[in-house]
């Protein structure tokens, strides 16, 4: 193996050799220089390959032929080896996407990137504290160096910042050597370790003013305002190479230097880390520039790797694994983001809409910013997971609420970006070139972070059956790079899979487990059928075939769970999946943010309870039995979690635009088939608190009210909507208000409740949603007033909705009642008389929405351009069909589902069950029986019918406007069409229901944030004095908290 | 004003920061075990009398090899960045507004630079036996450099030849030292040459060979910095 | 019991309570003509009414749904009277109410509302539309302290079998619910009245200002059948409060009196009190009977 | 202790000269004096025993920096001619 | 020890040095007096190394005729701070050439030296 001292005798000597290069070699040196870092990089792959799969020892180079302390020597362990790696690799990608820069800047500049590279390898090999401050010179003037490869006025003054910033901070650092070489006689760094430097004021000082110093190199909040300006101005090829392989660089030497200080100083790092992972995330959120919001986001991450260093003494063994995840994911994602801000040069984030015309680098920019936020497969999520599972254990949860919080925050502004660029409208969208040295880069990046996550997944715990996952996962990455296929073929060959994935799974459930078969069953086989209706579309409907199967597979998952990170990774790529579906509807940008926003939130609550779960009782999913320690607050978090995805009130704002501006065939996947994981994890949940919990458990007593109250405020604000895709949507949270208040209950009727209506839901809200979309797409508009008199267009789609709202409603004979039925008796026996009371009147108002919806569309006045418009197409007749039968078997034959799923809740509600008596189901309270029921009126109605039809077949049918219209013929359909506001008179008397206060206060926290962030980056005055003057204060402030 | 005295606060809160570090100063009554290393070690180790230069090119050669890297780079670095196109570089412009130079600048300027010269280069060959080396020898090379620029504002400088001085120097440090750690102990070993009589010029192994080099190199760079800066621009959109 | 003759009892229970209702109905119009001192329609009137309409031989049609409509109403008020046990402790007049309890009847309601309100809305009047509109709004409303009164008395007797209501009230008039349980007695009664559709809580059918409301576009065959349901709908919903809160019935007869007295209740009212608009009475019923509901519960909590 | 009162002068002078070099308006002056700073501060370093020190500070830090100060200095001067 | 001894005296001396080059550098609006307040910022360091190199009543560290092999370990100061500053002097030259050249360009840009006038980039 080469010796690491040759990275730096061989990048030296070609580096000065370029010298000897004639004048017109620019090119030629550039070539050079890219091979000597590919020798880097090979020698560093060498290392890495001999530490990982050789068990080769840390290895000691000792420079001058004398041992420590009396010559400068190099270490190269595993750690090492990772590090330079990667910087040796990405300094190799970044030269390639620099290439034509470097050629144009000249060989000075080629020469000025080799010696930027070979100095961050030193910083991270030497082993001397001297050493280490000289190299970290040699790495800043390179930097100020590169920096003028973009030569305007701002990144001039923005490098003229960036001197002053690292002159203030290399000073401090050179101070703070030679006091320690004062106080322990060495510039080793072990003998630093060795020496206790704390001993003695002085030392301490000193070791203060090194650690000092290497935390601001690395740009903390808010003495950063240089870097930032720095990130903004300079050429992104530049910029990635800072915060990617700088930082590395330099955060390695602080993890090199941390273990001379006390475990106070450990935990001073980890504050300051922290401090800077949520201020700078926080600042983003203003930010539309989207370097300087790479900055942000970049100073923001390398915060919290510099917090992760500083919890090094409680994380234990997983330290390294965790470090290296989320540095990698920062490492990987950064590079691209900034590279991907070089191809599109763009000044402000709303112009990467111009990204949609190569769909190839926006599934790249997707990935990034997946990886930063931290979803799956990206290592992000595995070692952010980890993080949160070890700090639980720790006891450190208020550090899980920071992380947490800042991870929110970067949040907000990544997904505003992502979904700029996936839909903002934007009729200007200016060209850009591609050029190959500049994808190449970009593209080995975005692989590489597949790769990694894929590889992360190794090392954390719970992961041995992730097979399971990552086979369907593959199956997508298929489709995927089919895409170019038609529509045709990619949704034959997804309902194929949906198929054999159901067929593999759904019959071993049905043995083991019910409940996870019901939901299994309603996820997949509605998967498939929602497919179906996809046949519609014509041409290649790029893109929604991944997106729609990463939903179902995280829905897959999530019934397949058995630990709580198989939970969670299937938990986030379903809302993956499905962000990408509901962003992919018309004007959807906005509601595809807020869903993503309540989403992440949500999922961060389920994160943190799982996190203090875990530190409990292990990781399994039983694990949230007989929690000793702060149950109530777990379970409540878990709920709050939940509900985001059930969209109770409160958590409920996201529902009715993403639901209602989803694509025809996507509302129904979203609406009837996604709502239900919330409701799944709530019944996980549930069934973990137990039965016995039930009577003095508050948490299931304010759900219970927040269901009820869900239920009243979402019924009545569908019934005053006129886009008929947003009244199914609220529909859906008064629905969801209805399911959340039945489980609530916990008894066995209450469960049975909730089970019917979560099943008939599911029948009821698909065949709505799927007809209703599938007249939107005929007219092309989701306003009920202007539609009307559709009946006679469109009898398929009529028949179905009246099913539907039949269901829905509750109306003996079809299954909806057997839900109200079961309600009342649960109701009266759990004694919940008032919340049940307005659940019974949410139910009523529920037949305001059903008449509107189906009197506006399909009765009264047909509208003069819908007289030739033809019924709904065949591909979503048949689902709907095939789901109408489903309602008609569970309405005929109750007792077939109903039984089974007594049976089920009999080993945790063995009280208070269902009696049956062949088709009659009997309670304490009352009987009822769906059978007789379904004959009594099916033959009573029958009969009525021959009779008036023996009496009046001859009726003449009329013409449209032959009405009672005092003798008169109407003018136009719009004005006998009586739609809009139908309901003013109730609106007058209850609308103060529907005030939308939640909404305004969710506009009005998310204004405070952006206030908030916009006047505390009021700091960054662009002044470079003020930005020495920032340092000089972070140091005092660091000095005095500490000392 | 209120600003400058806030400043002013902040300034003292942070002067207080070294009142610890001075008051646990209390000089040095003896040498570090580290400097008592190289002392007695001076004749066998390195070989040099001059133990600052033992240190500064053998045992912490690295830093060395860094500085000169530092020099390197930021002669490329403004090399590049003050550099003019062939378009704007225009030779009329060239020092035009400077005053003449006197007539007796430019004689003196005729018999110093030699001297000059020479005397860098002593000191540097020096380096490992009195006080100087390397950095002082190329720095005074550089000096005599400067007077010429002063006393002939249109001398111009072969850029070639700097630039070739420079690269050879620097790469042969970069071989020597690969050198060390190849067939010696460790990289910039300087055992790789035999250590002579202690005390004598042509000896401490390749210590006065480095020195040279660094010399040299470091008279080019600076000179380069300074040719660089003394060409000058026209308007330049930056 | 074999089927047949259980069906033929029904047969003979559903033609007593039709005629009845055409009865009862004509009864509180001359009462109310007495009233505002005119002489009002002839005792006979209903039955012409009803069979003109059934044998007029005009039709028109509006469509399927039109169409489909009154079938739809009259399966629901038919629907309600199988599922409701008529006389107590009679073999032949309990119906089909082993199918379901008072929750089933509470909710068949709708189907004929819903059927008719279909139906109406394909007529294409506007006039259907907003009597509908109305109608749910009110609806609506009117459940809720009904919804109240319906858990107070399953909380009170801890069934909710109407059979078993009625048989609980056995024993002598104290034992009645109006009597036992006064409150959710008033607040039902409250919501009676806007079932009923009388005034102050009849702007849904207006009659003033849009004929009829809902069953505008009706005529002939179809408005007979759904006055055909009027008449068994209005027996029908008095015997189910007679059945909740007034002992029920052991014999026709007795049937007959509290039924009659249920709905003159609803008539005496709608004499005594003006219109209310429509966010008028739906606001009317979210008061008083809303609280009177909530007092029975707590009574019996 | 003649080495030290000499220290102290020395050290006062360069204080002296540093706080003209930041304070002076005129800014030619205050480069020469920066670059006297340097000077005397060589001087210090061959009291505490430093010759190489000394000279390099003289060599660079003085002399060097001072040139290439007045290089820029030069060019803006002219700039503004 | 007593306070009024050489090496105090330079450090008290380097540490008021590096007091003044912060002052300038923060108070200062003139680019070139940022670049002088550096420069003394280096040279105050630089004093302060040499001065914890000295060791009471030394020499240089350098054997020849004045200072013998043999006891030259209690005779010399501490060579391996004076290496240091070697280093440092020559890096400070470096960083503030490299300052001046961006100053240069600056200036040439808005034609003024106040660092008010660069705050282009902000927030």
């Amino acid at each position: 193996m080469i010796s690491p001292i040759h990275i730096i005798s061989i990048s030296l000597g070609v580096a000065f050799a370029i010298g000897f290069l004639g004048k017109n070699s620019n090119k030629l040196s550039a070539v050079i220089m890219l091979l000597t870092i590919g020798i880097l990089t090979f020698i560093s792959a060498q290392w890495a390959q001999a530490f990982y799969f050789g068990n080769q020892e840390t290895v000691q180079i000792f420079t001058a032929g004398y041992k420590p302390p009396f010559s400068i020597n190099l270490q190269i362990g595993v750690s090492e080896s990772i590090i330079i790696l990667l910087i040796n690799s990405i300094g190799l990608l970044g030269g390639i996407y620099l290439f034509d820069t470097l050629v144009k800047t000249g060989k000075n500049a080629v020469v000025v990137y080799l010696i930027f590279i070979m100095s961050l390898n030193q910083v991270v090999l030497t082993q001397d504290i001297f050493n280490l401050f000289v190299f970290l010179e040699i790495q800043s003037i390179a930097t100020a160096g590169l920096i003028v490869l973009e030569r305007n006025r701002n990144s001039i003054s923005s490098g003229f910042k960036y001197m002053i910033a690292t002159g203030i901070i290399s000073s401090l650092l050179l101070i703070g050597i030679v006091f320690g070489y004062y106080f322990t006689g060495s510039l080793n760094i072990a003998d630093f370790i060795q020496a206790n430097m704390m001993l003695s004021k002085g030392g301490a000082v000193a070791l203060f003013l090194i650690l000092a110093s290497l935390l601001l190199e690395l740009k903390p909040f808010p003495a950063n305002g240089w870097a930032l300006d720095v990130y903004e101005s300079i050429k992104p090829g530049t910029s990635a190479m800072l915060s990617a392989a700088s930082a590395s660089a330099v955060l390695f030497a602080l993890y090199k230097v941390l273990p001379a200080g006390n475990p106070q100083t450990f935990e001073i790092v980890l504050g300051f880390g922290l401090i800077t992972f949520v201020g700078s995330n926080l600042l983003g959120i203003k930010q539309t520039n989207p370097q300087r919001l790479l900055g942000y986001s970049s100073v923001g991450q390398i915060g919290l790797i510099v917090a992760i260093l500083g919890m090094k003494p409680f994380l234990g063994e997983k330290f390294t694994f965790i470090a290296i995840a989320i540095f990698i994911s920062h490492f990987l994602a950064k590079a691209g983001l900034f590279w991907l801000s070089g191809i599109i040069k763009a000044d402000n984030i709303r112009d990467w809409a111009n990204l949609r015309k190569k769909p190839f680098l926006l599934v790249l920019f997707g990935t990034f910013v997946f990886t930063l936020i931290g979803f799956p497969p990206f290592p992000s999520f595995f070692g952010k997971w980890e993080l949160i599972m070890q700090l639980s254990q720790s006891g450190y949860w208020y550090l899980v609420g920071v992380i947490l919080l800042g991870s929110f925050f970067e949040g907000i502004y990544l997904f505003k970006w992502l979904g700029y660029a996936i839909k903002l409208d934007n009729v200007n969208l200016p060209e850009f070139n591609i050029n190959w040295k500049k994808i190449i880069p970009v593209a080995i990046v975005g692989v590489l972070t597949y790769l990694a996550g894929y590889y992360s997944s190794f090392f954390t715990t719970g992961t041995e059956h992730f097979e399971k996952f990552f086979v369907p996962l593959f199956f997508i990455a298929i489709l995927y790079f089919l895409d170019f296929l038609p529509n045709f073929v990619k949704n034959i060959i997804a309902i194929a899979g949906m198929s054999y994935y159901g067929y593999i799974l759904l019959p071993g459930l049905y043995e083991t487990d019910l409940l996870r078969f019901i939901f299994g069953a309603i996820f997949i086989v509605g998967g498939v059928l929602t497919l179906i209706a996809g046949f519609t579309y014509k041409g290649q409907r790029k893109g929604f075939h991944p997106a729609a199967l990463m939903m179902f597979a995280g829905l897959g998952g999530i019934i397949q769970a058995s630990n709580m990170i198989e939970f969670f990774f299937s938990w986030e790529m379903m809302t993956l999946g499905s962000y990408i579906l509901i962003i992919r509807g018309k004007k959807s940008m906005p509601h595809g943010l807020s869903y993503m926003l309540f989403s992440l939130a949500g999922a961060y609550l389920i994160l943190a309870a799982f996190g203090f779960t875990f530190s409990q009782n292990g990781i399994s999913l039983e694990a949230l039995k007989g929690l000793a320690f702060a149950p109530n607050l777990i379970y409540g978090l878990l709920a709050v979690g939940f509900m985001t995805k059930t969209a109770s009130l409160g958590l409920h704002i996201w529902l009715p635009g993403a639901h209602a501006e989803a694509e025809s065939d996507v509302s129904p996947m979203v609406s009837a088939i996604l709502l239900k994981a919330g409701v799944f994890g709530l019944i996980i949940l549930f069934l973990s608190m137990g039965a016995e919990a039930a009577g003095q458990n508050s948490i299931l007593y304010l759900l219970g009210w927040l269901g009820a109250i869900t239920a009243l405020v979402g019924n009545t604000a569908a019934s005053f909507q006129e886009d008929a895709k947003k009244l199914l949507a609220y529909s859906s949270i008064g629905q969801l208000g209805y399911i959340l208040f039945a489980f609530s209950i916990m008894t066995h009727l209450g469960w049975l409740a909730g089970f019917t209506y979560s099943i008939n839901h599911f029948l009821f809200k698909a065949v709505l949603f799927l007809a209703i979309g599938a007249v939107v797409l005929r007219l092309k508009t989701h306003n009920m007033y202007e539609m009307g008199g559709l009946i006679k267009r469109m009898p398929f789609a009529f028949i179905a909705v009246l099913i539907g709202i039949i269901t829905l409603s509750g109306v003996p004979p079809l299954s909806g009642f057997a839900g109200k039925w079961l309600f009342y008796n649960a109701v009266i026996e759990k004694g919940w008389y008032f919340q049940g009371t307005i659940v019974f009147f949410a139910g009523t108002i529920a037949f305001l929405y059903s008449f509107r919806l189906i009197h506006s569309i399909f009765l009264g006045q047909l509208k003069d351009n819908h007289r030739t418009v033809k019924d709904i197409s065949i591909w979503f007749i048949i689902p709907i069909y095939t789901l109408i039968i489903g309602i008609m078997i569970f309405s005929a034959r109750p007792d077939l589902i109903l039984k089974p799923i007594g049976n089920f809740l009999m080993p945790y509600f063995p009280t208070d069950a269902l009696s049956w008596t062949d088709t009659m189901a009997k309670t304490r309270l009352g009987y009822w029986d769906g059978t007789w029921v379904m004959i009594i009126i099916g033959i009573m109605f029958s009969l009525i019918f021959a009779w008036l039809f023996i009496l009046s077949r001859k009726a003449t049918k009329v013409e449209q406007f032959n009405i009672a219209y005092s003798g008169e013929r109407p003018e136009r359909p719009e004005t006998t069409h009586m739609a809009h506001n139908i309901y003013a008179g109730f609106n007058k008397a209850v609308g103060f229901i529907v005030t939308p206060n939640i909404s305004k206060f969710w506009a009005s926290a998310s204004e405070n944030l952006d206030g908030a962030a916009g006047y505390f980056r009021r700091i960054y005055n662009g002044n470079g004095q003020t930005y020495a003057l920032h340092i000089i204060i972070y140091t005092l402030a660091m000095y005095l908290m500490i000392f | 004003m209120l600003k400058k005295g806030l400043i002013l606060a902040i300034l003292i809160g942070f002067s207080l920061m070294f009142i610890p570090l001075i008051q646990n100063f209390h000089g040095n009554d003896k040498l570090s075990d580290l400097a008592k290393y190289y002392t007695e070690n001076a004749e066998h180790g390195a070989g040099a009398a001059n133990i600052v230069t033992a240190i500064v090119i053998t045992y912490r050669g690295l830093d060395t090899l860094g500085e000169v890297v530092i020099l390197f780079l930021t002669a490329s670095v403004i090399g590049f960045f003050l550099k003019i196109s062939k378009s704007e570089k225009d030779e009329t412009l060239r020092f035009s507004k400077l005053r003449k130079t006197s007539e007796l600048l430019e004689t003196a300027t005729k018999a110093l630079v030699p001297t000059i010269f020479m005397f860098g280069v002593y000191i540097f060959i020096n380096g490992h036996l009195t006080p100087g080396g390397g950095f002082q020898g190329g720095a005074v090379i550089a000096t005599g450099f400067v007077l010429m620029l002063l006393a002939n504002p249109q001398f111009k400088v072969n850029h070639k030849v700097i630039e070739y001085i420079e690269s050879l120097s620097g790469f042969s440090f970069a071989i020597l030292g690969a050198l060390g750690a190849i067939i010696g102990l460790g990289f910039l070993d300087n055992k790789i040459l035999p250590l002579g009589t202690f005390g004598e010029l042509l000896s401490a192994g390749i210590i006065p060979v480095i020195y040279s080099f660094i010399g040299l190199k470091v008279g080019a760079e600076l000179s380069g910095i300074v040719e660089t800066l003394s060409e000058n621009q026209s308007e330049i959109e930056i | 019991m074999d089927i047949i003759n259980k069906l033929l009892f029904v047969l003979l229970g559903l033609f007593i309570i039709l005629n009845f209702g055409l009865f009862m109905g004509v009864s509180m119009r001359k009462i109310v003509a007495r009233v505002a001192r005119r002489n009002g329609v002839p005792f006979y009137q209903p039955w012409l009414d009803l069979i003109k309409l059934y044998g007029t031989r005009d039709q028109i049609s509006h469509g399927i749904m039109f169409y489909l409509g009154p079938v739809f109403r009259l399966s629901g008020g038919v629907g309600i009277f199988l599922f409701m046990p008529l006389i107590f402790g009679s073999q032949y007049f309990n119906n089909f109410s082993f199918a379901g309890d008072l929750v089933l009847i509470l909710y068949f309601q709708f189907f004929g509302m819903l059927g008719m309100a279909l139906g109406a809305g394909e007529g294409g009047h506007p006039y259907s539309a907003i009597g509908i509109s109305r109608g749910l709004s009110q609806f609506t409303t009117i459940e809720v302290p009904m919804t109240l009164a319906v858990i107070s008395l399953g909380i009170q007797y801890n069934t909710l079998s109407i059979s078993e209501i009625v048989a609980a009230q056995q024993g002598g008039f104290q034992n009645w619910t109006v009597f036992t349980n006064p409150f959710a007695t008033a607040a039902a009664m409250l919501s009676l009245l806007g079932a009923f559709g009388h005034s102050p809580f009849n702007l849904v059918k207006a009659p003033n200002e849009i004929p009829i409301g809902p069953p505008t576009e009706y005529h002939s065959t179809f408005l007979g059948v759904l006055q055909t349901n009027a008449a068994i709908l209005h027996v029908i919903e008095a015997v189910l409060f007679m059945n909740l809160f007034f002992g029920g019935a052991v014999n026709w007869f007795e049937l007959m009196l509290k039924s009659f007295l249920i709905y003159f209740w609803s008539v005496f009212v709608g004499v005594v009190f003006p219109r209310y608009r429509i966010e008028q009475s739906v606001q009317w019923f979210l008061k008083v009977p809303l609280l009177l509901g909530v007092i029975a519960i707590i009574i019996y909590m | 202790m003649l080495y030290t009162i000499s220290t102290l002068i020395l050290s006062l002078i360069v204080l002296v000269l540093a706080v003209i070099a930041i304070i002076h308006k005129n800014i030619t002056v205050a480069i020469i004096a920066m670059g006297t700073v340097g000077l005397f501060t060589s001087v210090i370093f061959l009291l505490l025993a430093a010759p190489d020190v000394a000279m390099t500070e003289a060599a660079i830090g003085s002399g060097l920096t001072t040139v290439i100060f007045f290089y820029v200095l030069n060019k803006i001067k002219n700039h503004d001619a | 020890m007593s306070y009024f001894s050489l090496e105090y005296i330079a450090m008290i001396t380097g540490f008021l040095l590096i007091v003044l080059g912060i002052w300038a550098i923060l108070t200062y609006k003139n680019l070139l007096k940022i670049v002088i307040g550096f420069s003394l910022f280096d040279t105050g360091i630089n004093i302060i190394i040499v001065s914890i190199a000295y060791v009471k009543n030394s020499t240089a560290p350098i054997i020849d005729s004045a200072v013998s092999l043999k006891d030259a370990v209690n005779k010399i100061a501490d060579p391996v701070p004076q290496a240091l500053v070697l280093t440092s002097i020559v890096i400070g030259l470096g960083v503030t050439a490299l300052m001046l050249a961006y100053v240069l360009k600056l200036y040439q840009d808005k034609k003024t030296l106040d660092i008010e006038s660069f705050t282009d980039l902000k927030w």
